[in-house]
């Protein structure tokens, strides 16, 4: 596995292109990247920085990679999150998972990013045309992560 | 002692970083906060309860219920939002 | 939508790259690269061969992405598939979609998947030590489409 | 007349790509592969109803009893394996 916290961009074809050469018997990899969006909830965003907390990000993103190897048959997972101060259509995260056939990363990819969005340590603050303000939690990514114990 | 630490909006409502306490005696997360809650002011707004606050000991999340010891490393931080 | 069925390789980076900046409203791009795996049920795959039926692929590809497109509030889609003669290791296939938030685009990329291996008239034809044969379809791949009925 | 198209091993047991065929009557996908099983060897052997074989109309996946008209472009071709 790997996991990096950093405030550089990424190359997601890049690291799609690594999960699946290193990994010959993988039929699937499966990815996720998420950007800045240029709007949130109708206002216009002029740029979003991302706080951590360094140690327990990484312990919380291999925790959470570890419960995914365990639930699923899957060979190779990258995670990268950047902090730092972004601009919409900034990439801000990357998750990409490789296995044998694709119903077990497309599962371990969702439930990585399930529990990376309720669990691993990043705020962020957003600055529009009215300021500054801190992001709230939404209940829809807690319940997108309690599905995972049905 | 412990270590305390402060993050995102918490972090700026209290305006510090972080902190080192001696720990009076063993204690969970909640008694902990209502020490830090007697402190007053934005001290008081942040720990009384009203706000959704979670906690870390050691780098990984806990309860309410789970106990602090000297020596610990205590975070507390408002829920997260990255991805 | 885009939907390309063609011979030579693609860069899958490039894809979801483009997906992401002409949608500054997307947070998420999710997508599936199939490869060619060095081994199929124990034995090692010299080439596979992917035929199909010219001018039912194309239509069968974009009924199954309209689907997902009436299903799930997704922004955009592109699918590639690769015909002729392929290495262990090559690039097969990719389905990548857009949406303002994560969950749909999960769902819809799982979806075009699960029923492109169904329903899109394509046939591989495998060479291995011991010479050349048709791939039988998976019963997983039926009940991987059926679930979406559920 | 019907176009008749074969794919992948059922192209390779028959040895041809397709045909044009002269239609009787309207009949539909089940009666055709009667027919066309009514050929003997290879042909009985793949349009006995003993192999799986799917059948599109005009290049849409149909039932068997999906009904074939003149002027139909008919595609017979085993479980699809793409992905």
């Amino acid at each position: 596995m790997t996991v990096s916290v950093q405030q550089a961009d990424f190359d997601a074809g890049e690291e799609i292109r690594r999960l699946r050469l290193e990994n010959p018997e993988a039929g699937a990899v499966v990815s996720f990247v998420g950007q800045v969006r240029d709007l949130n909830q109708g206002e216009e965003v002029a740029s979003l920085t991302l706080e951590h907390y360094p140690g327990m990000t990484e312990k919380s993103l291999t925790a959470i990679i570890t419960q995914a190897q365990q639930r699923w048959a899957i060979l190779d997972v990258t995670v990268i999150h950047r902090i730092g101060t972004l601009q919409p259509m900034d990439q801000i995260v990357l998750v990409a998972v490789s296995s044998a056939h694709r119903g077990e990363a497309f599962n371990a990819c969702e439930f990585i990013m399930d529990y990376l969005k309720t669990e691993a340590p990043f705020w962020k603050k957003e600055t529009t045309s009215s300021g500054e303000h801190w992001l709230a939690a939404r209940d829809s990514d807690q319940s997108a992560k309690q599905r995972w114990h049905e | 002692m412990i270590q305390l630490l402060y993050f995102a909006s918490l972090r700026e409502a209290l305006g510090i970083e972080g902190e080192a306490l001696p720990l009076p005696e063993v204690l969970n997360i909640s008694a902990l906060m209502a020490l830090l809650a007697a402190r007053g002011g934005a001290w008081q707004e942040q720990f009384a309860g009203t706000r959704p606050l979670r906690a870390a000991i050691n780098q990984a999340l806990v309860a309410n219920s789970a106990l602090v010891q000297a020596g610990d490393e205590v975070a507390f931080f408002p829920p997260v939002t990255g991805g």
